[in-house]
Protein backbone atom coordinates (compact mmCIF):
# COMPACT_ATOMS: atom_id res chain seq x y z
CA UNK A 1 0.00 0.00 0.00
CA UNK A 2 1.64 3.15 -1.27
CA UNK A 3 -0.17 6.12 -0.97
CA UNK A 4 0.31 10.40 -1.06
CA UNK A 5 -2.96 11.72 0.74
CA UNK A 6 -3.87 14.60 2.08
CA UNK A 7 -6.45 13.75 4.98
CA UNK A 8 -5.39 12.65 8.33
CA UNK A 9 -3.08 9.56 8.24
CA UNK A 10 -5.28 6.28 9.91
CA UNK A 11 -2.24 4.47 11.18
CA UNK A 12 -4.61 1.97 12.81
CA UNK A 13 -6.30 0.97 10.33
CA UNK A 14 -2.96 1.08 7.85
CA UNK A 15 -1.94 -1.47 10.18
CA UNK A 16 -4.84 -3.80 10.58
CA UNK A 17 -5.02 -4.04 6.40
CA UNK A 18 -1.43 -4.82 6.29
CA UNK A 19 -1.20 -7.46 8.74
CA UNK A 20 -1.93 -11.15 8.10
CA UNK A 21 -1.93 -14.60 10.04
CA UNK A 22 1.53 -15.19 9.16
CA UNK A 23 2.95 -11.97 10.88
CA UNK A 24 4.61 -12.58 13.97
CA UNK A 25 5.93 -8.97 14.04
CA UNK A 26 4.80 -4.94 12.78
CA UNK A 27 7.35 -1.99 13.41
CA UNK A 28 5.88 1.11 12.61
CA UNK A 29 7.52 4.60 12.38
CA UNK A 30 5.40 7.69 12.37
CA UNK A 31 6.95 11.23 11.37
CA UNK A 32 5.11 13.46 13.30
CA UNK A 33 4.93 16.80 13.15
CA UNK A 34 7.07 18.54 16.13
CA UNK A 35 6.83 21.87 17.68
CA UNK A 36 10.02 23.46 17.50
CA UNK A 37 13.00 23.45 14.53
CA UNK A 38 16.75 24.50 14.49
CA UNK A 39 15.82 26.34 17.55
CA UNK A 40 12.52 27.88 16.82
CA UNK A 41 9.00 27.76 17.86
CA UNK A 42 7.22 25.55 14.41
CA UNK A 43 3.62 26.89 13.97
CA UNK A 44 2.65 24.01 11.65
CA UNK A 45 4.06 22.94 8.53
CA UNK A 46 3.02 22.62 4.61
CA UNK A 47 4.18 19.52 3.07
CA UNK A 48 4.56 19.95 -1.28
CA UNK A 49 5.35 17.15 -3.78
CA UNK A 50 5.87 16.16 -7.00
CA UNK A 51 3.02 13.99 -6.77
CA UNK A 52 3.81 11.91 -9.56
CA UNK A 53 7.24 11.33 -8.76
CA UNK A 54 7.00 10.84 -5.02
CA UNK A 55 4.52 8.18 -5.78
CA UNK A 56 6.33 6.31 -8.32
CA UNK A 57 9.48 6.94 -5.66
CA UNK A 58 7.66 5.90 -2.74
CA UNK A 59 6.75 2.39 -4.66
CA UNK A 60 10.16 1.88 -6.25
CA UNK A 61 11.06 2.19 -2.13
CA UNK A 62 8.76 -0.30 -1.27
CA UNK A 63 9.83 -2.90 -4.27
CA UNK A 64 13.87 -2.37 -2.87
CA UNK A 65 12.77 -3.17 1.24
CA UNK A 66 10.99 -5.95 -0.06
CA UNK A 67 13.60 -7.04 -2.22
CA UNK A 68 16.59 -6.29 0.59
CA UNK A 69 14.76 -7.61 3.51
CA UNK A 70 12.93 -10.52 4.57
CA UNK A 71 9.69 -8.62 5.39
CA UNK A 72 6.04 -10.05 4.29
CA UNK A 73 4.73 -6.33 3.06
CA UNK A 74 5.27 -2.41 4.08
CA UNK A 75 2.84 0.26 3.33
CA UNK A 76 4.32 3.97 2.79
CA UNK A 77 1.85 6.48 3.67
CA UNK A 78 2.86 10.00 3.17
CA UNK A 79 0.60 13.32 3.75
CA UNK A 80 0.88 16.05 1.75
CA UNK A 81 -0.81 19.65 2.46
CA UNK A 82 -1.08 21.97 6.04
CA UNK A 83 -0.34 20.10 9.28
CA UNK A 84 -0.51 20.50 12.97
CA UNK A 85 1.67 19.87 15.59
CA UNK A 86 1.33 16.08 16.58
CA UNK A 87 0.19 15.42 13.23
CA UNK A 88 1.16 12.54 11.40
CA UNK A 89 3.55 13.57 7.95
CA UNK A 90 4.19 9.71 7.19
CA UNK A 91 3.83 6.57 8.24
CA UNK A 92 5.80 3.05 7.20
CA UNK A 93 4.41 -0.06 8.28
CA UNK A 94 6.50 -2.99 8.11
CA UNK A 95 5.15 -6.96 8.31
CA UNK A 96 7.14 -9.76 9.06
CA UNK A 97 7.19 -13.83 10.07
CA UNK A 98 10.04 -11.98 12.58
CA UNK A 99 11.71 -8.87 13.98
CA UNK A 100 15.01 -8.17 12.94
CA UNK A 101 14.15 -7.57 9.42
CA UNK A 102 10.83 -5.72 10.14
CA UNK A 103 13.11 -2.95 12.05
CA UNK A 104 15.55 -3.27 9.17
CA UNK A 105 13.02 -2.75 6.40
CA UNK A 106 11.16 -0.18 7.93
CA UNK A 107 14.71 2.47 8.80
CA UNK A 108 15.73 1.64 5.13
CA UNK A 109 12.35 2.96 4.02
CA UNK A 110 12.22 6.62 6.16
CA UNK A 111 15.66 6.80 5.22
CA UNK A 112 15.52 6.66 1.96
CA UNK A 113 12.33 8.38 1.52
CA UNK A 114 13.69 11.51 2.89
CA UNK A 115 16.56 10.77 0.37
CA UNK A 116 14.91 10.57 -2.90
CA UNK A 117 11.16 11.19 -2.32
CA UNK A 118 10.62 14.43 -4.04
CA UNK A 119 8.18 15.98 -1.04
CA UNK A 120 9.20 19.08 0.41
CA UNK A 121 8.50 20.69 3.84
CA UNK A 122 8.08 24.31 4.84
CA UNK A 123 8.07 25.49 8.13
CA UNK A 124 5.84 28.18 9.60
CA UNK A 125 7.21 29.78 12.63
CA UNK A 126 5.84 32.99 14.74
CA UNK A 127 8.00 35.32 12.38
CA UNK A 128 7.96 33.90 9.04
CA UNK A 129 8.18 30.51 7.19
CA UNK A 130 11.42 28.62 5.53
CA UNK A 131 11.26 25.93 2.85
CA UNK A 132 13.44 23.08 4.31
CA UNK A 133 16.17 21.94 1.73
CA UNK A 134 17.32 18.75 2.24
CA UNK A 135 17.12 15.63 4.52
CA UNK A 136 18.06 15.11 8.26
CA UNK B 1 3.06 19.18 -27.95
CA UNK B 2 5.75 20.57 -26.20
CA UNK B 3 7.94 20.08 -23.19
CA UNK B 4 6.09 20.13 -19.66
CA UNK B 5 8.52 22.21 -16.80
CA UNK B 6 7.55 22.39 -13.58
CA UNK B 7 9.28 24.02 -10.79
CA UNK B 8 8.91 23.17 -6.90
CA UNK B 9 9.81 24.53 -3.24
CA UNK B 10 11.92 27.38 -3.44
CA UNK B 11 12.56 27.28 -7.29
CA UNK B 12 9.48 27.75 -7.70
CA UNK B 13 9.30 30.49 -5.17
CA UNK B 14 12.27 31.74 -7.05
CA UNK B 15 10.85 31.54 -10.44
CA UNK B 16 7.19 32.09 -9.82
CA UNK B 17 6.22 29.40 -11.94
CA UNK B 18 4.90 25.89 -11.00
CA UNK B 19 3.93 24.69 -14.59
CA UNK B 20 4.74 26.08 -17.45
CA UNK B 21 5.35 24.46 -21.30
CA UNK B 22 8.23 25.20 -23.81
CA UNK B 23 8.88 24.16 -27.35
CA UNK B 24 11.39 21.19 -27.54
CA UNK B 25 13.06 22.93 -30.89
CA UNK B 26 16.03 24.57 -29.34
CA UNK B 27 16.77 22.57 -25.90
CA UNK B 28 19.07 20.09 -26.48
CA UNK B 29 18.79 18.36 -22.90
CA UNK B 30 17.73 19.10 -19.45
CA UNK B 31 20.12 21.75 -18.56
CA UNK B 32 19.48 23.95 -21.55
CA UNK B 33 15.99 24.24 -20.45
CA UNK B 34 17.05 25.28 -17.06
CA UNK B 35 19.65 27.68 -18.43
CA UNK B 36 16.85 29.54 -20.07
CA UNK B 37 14.48 29.93 -17.16
CA UNK B 38 17.86 31.22 -15.27
CA UNK B 39 18.30 33.54 -17.74
CA UNK B 40 14.75 34.59 -17.43
CA UNK B 41 14.49 34.52 -13.51
CA UNK B 42 18.30 35.55 -12.02
CA UNK B 43 17.22 33.97 -9.48
CA UNK B 44 16.85 30.94 -10.24
CA UNK B 45 20.81 31.18 -10.15
CA UNK B 46 21.52 30.61 -6.54
CA UNK B 47 19.89 27.23 -6.83
CA UNK B 48 22.13 25.87 -9.56
CA UNK B 49 24.28 24.18 -7.94
CA UNK B 50 22.09 22.53 -5.44
CA UNK B 51 19.18 21.77 -7.76
CA UNK B 52 17.41 18.30 -8.69
CA UNK B 53 16.52 17.69 -12.67
CA UNK B 54 13.96 15.40 -13.01
CA UNK B 55 13.40 14.10 -16.50
CA UNK B 56 10.16 12.32 -16.75
CA UNK B 57 9.63 11.44 -13.30
CA UNK B 58 12.88 10.19 -12.56
CA UNK B 59 16.53 11.84 -11.39
CA UNK B 60 18.40 12.91 -14.63
CA UNK B 61 21.78 14.26 -15.27
CA UNK B 62 21.52 17.77 -16.97
CA UNK B 63 23.15 16.37 -20.65
CA UNK B 64 20.07 13.73 -20.64
CA UNK B 65 18.43 14.41 -24.21
CA UNK B 66 14.67 16.07 -24.44
CA UNK B 67 12.44 15.59 -26.75
CA UNK B 68 8.65 16.41 -26.81
CA UNK B 69 6.33 15.06 -24.91
CA UNK B 70 8.91 14.82 -22.13
CA UNK B 71 8.02 16.42 -18.37
CA UNK B 72 11.07 18.17 -16.92
CA UNK B 73 11.32 19.06 -13.22
CA UNK B 74 13.42 21.27 -11.17
CA UNK B 75 13.50 21.27 -7.39
CA UNK B 76 15.53 21.35 -4.60
CA UNK B 77 16.87 18.65 -2.61
CA UNK B 78 14.05 16.77 -0.71
CA UNK B 79 13.34 16.70 2.61
CA UNK B 80 9.57 14.90 3.09
CA UNK B 81 9.31 12.28 5.51
CA UNK C 1 3.71 3.50 30.78
CA UNK C 2 4.56 0.31 31.80
CA UNK C 3 1.76 -2.61 32.06
CA UNK C 4 0.90 -6.14 31.69
CA UNK C 5 -2.82 -6.31 31.10
CA UNK C 6 -5.17 -9.26 30.31
CA UNK C 7 -7.67 -7.21 27.74
CA UNK C 8 -6.47 -6.33 23.99
CA UNK C 9 -3.57 -3.95 23.89
CA UNK C 10 -5.19 -0.62 22.20
CA UNK C 11 -2.12 0.69 20.58
CA UNK C 12 -3.70 4.31 18.87
CA UNK C 13 -4.52 5.03 22.76
CA UNK C 14 -0.92 3.57 23.86
CA UNK C 15 0.49 6.37 21.27
CA UNK C 16 -2.07 8.50 21.92
CA UNK C 17 -1.05 8.86 25.32
CA UNK C 18 2.78 9.23 24.96
CA UNK C 19 3.48 11.24 22.39
CA UNK C 20 3.89 15.37 23.12
CA UNK C 21 4.16 18.04 20.67
CA UNK C 22 8.25 18.06 21.27
CA UNK C 23 7.97 14.49 19.65
CA UNK C 24 9.12 14.15 15.94
CA UNK C 25 9.51 10.65 15.76
CA UNK C 26 7.32 7.86 16.81
CA UNK C 27 8.46 4.00 16.63
CA UNK C 28 5.87 0.93 17.29
CA UNK C 29 6.71 -2.55 17.85
CA UNK C 30 3.99 -4.94 17.62
CA UNK C 31 4.76 -8.35 18.56
CA UNK C 32 1.48 -10.52 17.19
CA UNK C 33 0.73 -14.73 17.53
CA UNK C 34 1.43 -15.78 14.29
CA UNK C 35 -0.53 -18.98 12.61
CA UNK C 36 2.75 -21.28 12.50
CA UNK C 37 6.14 -22.11 14.35
CA UNK C 38 9.00 -24.69 14.03
CA UNK C 39 6.63 -25.58 11.21
CA UNK C 40 3.58 -26.45 13.07
CA UNK C 41 0.53 -24.84 12.64
CA UNK C 42 -0.58 -22.71 15.82
CA UNK C 43 -4.17 -22.26 16.96
CA UNK C 44 -3.86 -19.79 19.66
CA UNK C 45 -1.05 -18.72 22.34
CA UNK C 46 -1.30 -18.30 26.19
CA UNK C 47 1.37 -16.33 27.81
CA UNK C 48 1.91 -16.74 31.56
CA UNK C 49 4.47 -14.34 34.11
CA UNK C 50 5.63 -13.89 37.03
CA UNK C 51 4.04 -10.61 37.20
CA UNK C 52 5.75 -8.81 40.27
CA UNK C 53 9.05 -9.44 38.86
CA UNK C 54 8.05 -9.09 34.50
CA UNK C 55 6.14 -5.56 35.61
CA UNK C 56 9.62 -4.85 37.90
CA UNK C 57 12.24 -6.02 34.95
CA UNK C 58 9.95 -4.21 32.28
CA UNK C 59 10.29 -0.86 34.78
CA UNK C 60 14.03 -1.77 34.74
CA UNK C 61 14.28 -2.27 31.01
CA UNK C 62 12.25 0.64 30.26
CA UNK C 63 14.23 2.52 32.31
CA UNK C 64 17.74 1.53 30.80
CA UNK C 65 16.39 2.62 27.37
CA UNK C 66 15.68 6.25 28.40
CA UNK C 67 19.41 6.54 30.08
CA UNK C 68 21.16 4.99 26.62
CA UNK C 69 19.36 6.29 23.90
CA UNK C 70 18.07 9.93 23.35
CA UNK C 71 14.65 9.28 23.49
CA UNK C 72 11.87 11.16 25.33
CA UNK C 73 9.99 8.02 26.60
CA UNK C 74 8.87 5.02 25.89
CA UNK C 75 5.92 2.54 26.71
CA UNK C 76 6.07 -1.38 27.15
CA UNK C 77 2.59 -2.72 27.70
CA UNK C 78 2.65 -6.71 27.71
CA UNK C 79 -0.54 -8.81 27.41
CA UNK C 80 -0.85 -12.04 29.09
CA UNK C 81 -3.32 -14.94 29.15
CA UNK C 82 -5.25 -16.78 25.77
CA UNK C 83 -4.24 -14.70 22.32
CA UNK C 84 -5.91 -15.57 19.42
CA UNK C 85 -4.13 -15.26 15.81
CA UNK C 86 -3.44 -11.62 14.94
CA UNK C 87 -3.77 -10.24 18.51
CA UNK C 88 -1.01 -8.38 19.78
CA UNK C 89 1.13 -9.85 22.92
CA UNK C 90 3.54 -7.04 23.46
CA UNK C 91 3.74 -3.18 22.08
CA UNK C 92 6.63 -1.02 22.64
CA UNK C 93 6.45 2.66 21.73
CA UNK C 94 9.65 4.86 21.44
CA UNK C 95 8.55 8.90 21.30
CA UNK C 96 11.26 11.04 20.56
CA UNK C 97 13.07 14.45 18.58
CA UNK C 98 14.48 12.02 15.74
CA UNK C 99 13.81 8.73 14.40
CA UNK C 100 17.69 7.26 15.20
CA UNK C 101 17.20 6.36 18.91
CA UNK C 102 13.56 6.08 18.93
CA UNK C 103 14.20 2.72 16.25
CA UNK C 104 17.53 2.00 18.42
CA UNK C 105 15.45 1.97 21.67
CA UNK C 106 12.90 0.23 20.35
CA UNK C 107 14.81 -2.63 18.95
CA UNK C 108 16.88 -2.68 22.46
CA UNK C 109 13.83 -2.88 24.30
CA UNK C 110 12.11 -6.01 22.33
CA UNK C 111 15.25 -7.67 22.67
CA UNK C 112 15.87 -6.82 26.25
CA UNK C 113 12.35 -8.34 26.96
CA UNK C 114 12.69 -11.40 25.16
CA UNK C 115 15.90 -12.22 27.17
CA UNK C 116 14.87 -11.45 30.67
CA UNK C 117 11.03 -10.78 31.48
CA UNK C 118 9.37 -13.60 33.19
CA UNK C 119 7.31 -14.47 31.12
CA UNK C 120 6.41 -17.51 28.91
CA UNK C 121 4.80 -18.39 26.14
CA UNK C 122 2.46 -21.72 25.45
CA UNK C 123 1.73 -22.58 21.86
CA UNK C 124 -1.47 -24.76 21.52
CA UNK C 125 -1.58 -26.50 18.40
CA UNK C 126 -3.91 -28.86 16.42
CA UNK C 127 -2.01 -31.64 17.69
CA UNK C 128 -0.84 -30.48 21.69
CA UNK C 129 0.59 -28.08 23.48
CA UNK C 130 4.31 -26.86 23.85
CA UNK C 131 5.51 -24.61 26.55
CA UNK C 132 8.56 -21.88 24.68
CA UNK C 133 11.90 -21.88 26.51
CA UNK C 134 14.48 -19.14 25.43
CA UNK C 135 14.14 -16.43 23.15
CA UNK C 136 14.38 -16.09 19.41
CA UNK D 1 6.38 -16.48 57.88
CA UNK D 2 8.39 -19.10 55.84
CA UNK D 3 9.58 -18.65 52.43
CA UNK D 4 7.20 -18.44 49.72
CA UNK D 5 8.03 -20.41 46.24
CA UNK D 6 7.05 -20.31 43.11
CA UNK D 7 7.23 -22.63 39.93
CA UNK D 8 6.13 -21.83 36.34
CA UNK D 9 5.76 -22.93 32.93
CA UNK D 10 7.18 -26.00 32.38
CA UNK D 11 8.34 -25.89 36.31
CA UNK D 12 5.25 -25.51 37.89
CA UNK D 13 4.07 -28.64 35.51
CA UNK D 14 6.91 -30.89 36.90
CA UNK D 15 6.38 -30.19 40.09
CA UNK D 16 2.65 -29.75 40.37
CA UNK D 17 3.17 -27.02 42.20
CA UNK D 18 2.68 -23.20 41.74
CA UNK D 19 3.50 -21.34 44.92
CA UNK D 20 3.85 -22.91 48.14
CA UNK D 21 5.58 -22.27 51.45
CA UNK D 22 8.58 -23.60 53.10
CA UNK D 23 9.58 -23.21 56.96
CA UNK D 24 13.61 -21.02 56.63
CA UNK D 25 14.96 -23.05 59.42
CA UNK D 26 16.93 -25.62 57.39
CA UNK D 27 17.54 -23.85 54.24
CA UNK D 28 20.50 -21.60 53.74
CA UNK D 29 20.33 -21.02 50.31
CA UNK D 30 18.32 -20.42 47.10
CA UNK D 31 19.66 -23.79 45.69
CA UNK D 32 18.93 -25.91 49.03
CA UNK D 33 15.29 -25.09 48.35
CA UNK D 34 15.39 -26.00 44.73
CA UNK D 35 17.09 -29.56 46.00
CA UNK D 36 14.34 -29.95 47.98
CA UNK D 37 11.96 -29.76 45.61
CA UNK D 38 13.99 -31.78 43.39
CA UNK D 39 14.19 -34.44 45.52
CA UNK D 40 10.06 -34.92 45.98
CA UNK D 41 10.04 -34.07 42.48
CA UNK D 42 12.42 -36.22 40.47
CA UNK D 43 11.12 -34.75 37.15
CA UNK D 44 12.46 -31.12 38.19
CA UNK D 45 16.02 -32.85 37.43
CA UNK D 46 15.35 -32.37 34.03
CA UNK D 47 15.42 -28.82 34.32
CA UNK D 48 18.37 -28.38 36.63
CA UNK D 49 21.03 -26.74 34.39
CA UNK D 50 18.68 -24.76 32.64
CA UNK D 51 16.42 -23.16 35.63
CA UNK D 52 16.29 -19.44 35.69
CA UNK D 53 16.49 -18.55 39.84
CA UNK D 54 14.44 -15.35 41.43
CA UNK D 55 15.30 -13.95 44.52
CA UNK D 56 12.81 -11.50 45.70
CA UNK D 57 11.92 -10.53 41.62
CA UNK D 58 15.56 -10.61 40.86
CA UNK D 59 17.65 -12.90 38.88
CA UNK D 60 20.02 -14.82 41.49
CA UNK D 61 22.92 -17.84 41.80
CA UNK D 62 21.92 -20.64 43.37
CA UNK D 63 24.16 -20.22 46.14
CA UNK D 64 22.70 -16.69 47.56
CA UNK D 65 21.12 -16.74 51.16
CA UNK D 66 17.63 -16.64 52.21
CA UNK D 67 15.44 -16.00 55.38
CA UNK D 68 12.58 -15.91 56.62
CA UNK D 69 9.77 -13.36 54.67
CA UNK D 70 11.61 -14.28 51.13
CA UNK D 71 10.03 -14.97 47.60
CA UNK D 72 11.88 -17.63 45.76
CA UNK D 73 11.17 -18.53 42.31
CA UNK D 74 12.22 -21.19 39.85
CA UNK D 75 11.27 -21.09 35.94
CA UNK D 76 12.54 -21.94 32.69
CA UNK D 77 14.44 -19.30 30.17
CA UNK D 78 11.98 -16.89 29.26
CA UNK D 79 9.95 -16.15 26.08
CA UNK D 80 7.58 -13.73 26.24
CA UNK D 81 7.42 -10.75 23.76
Amino acid sequence: MFLLIRDPIDVRSATDKLQRPEDGAVVVFEGVVRNNANGKDVRFLEYDAYESMALRKIEEIGAQAKEKFDIRDIAIIHRLGHMEIGECSIVIVVASAHRGPAFDACRFTIDTVKQVVPIWKKEFYTDGEVWIEGAK
Amino acid sequence: MGIRVLFFASLADATGIRETNVEASGFPDVGSIFNHFAKEHPGLENYRSSALFALNSDFTPPDAPVRDGDEVAFFPPVSGG
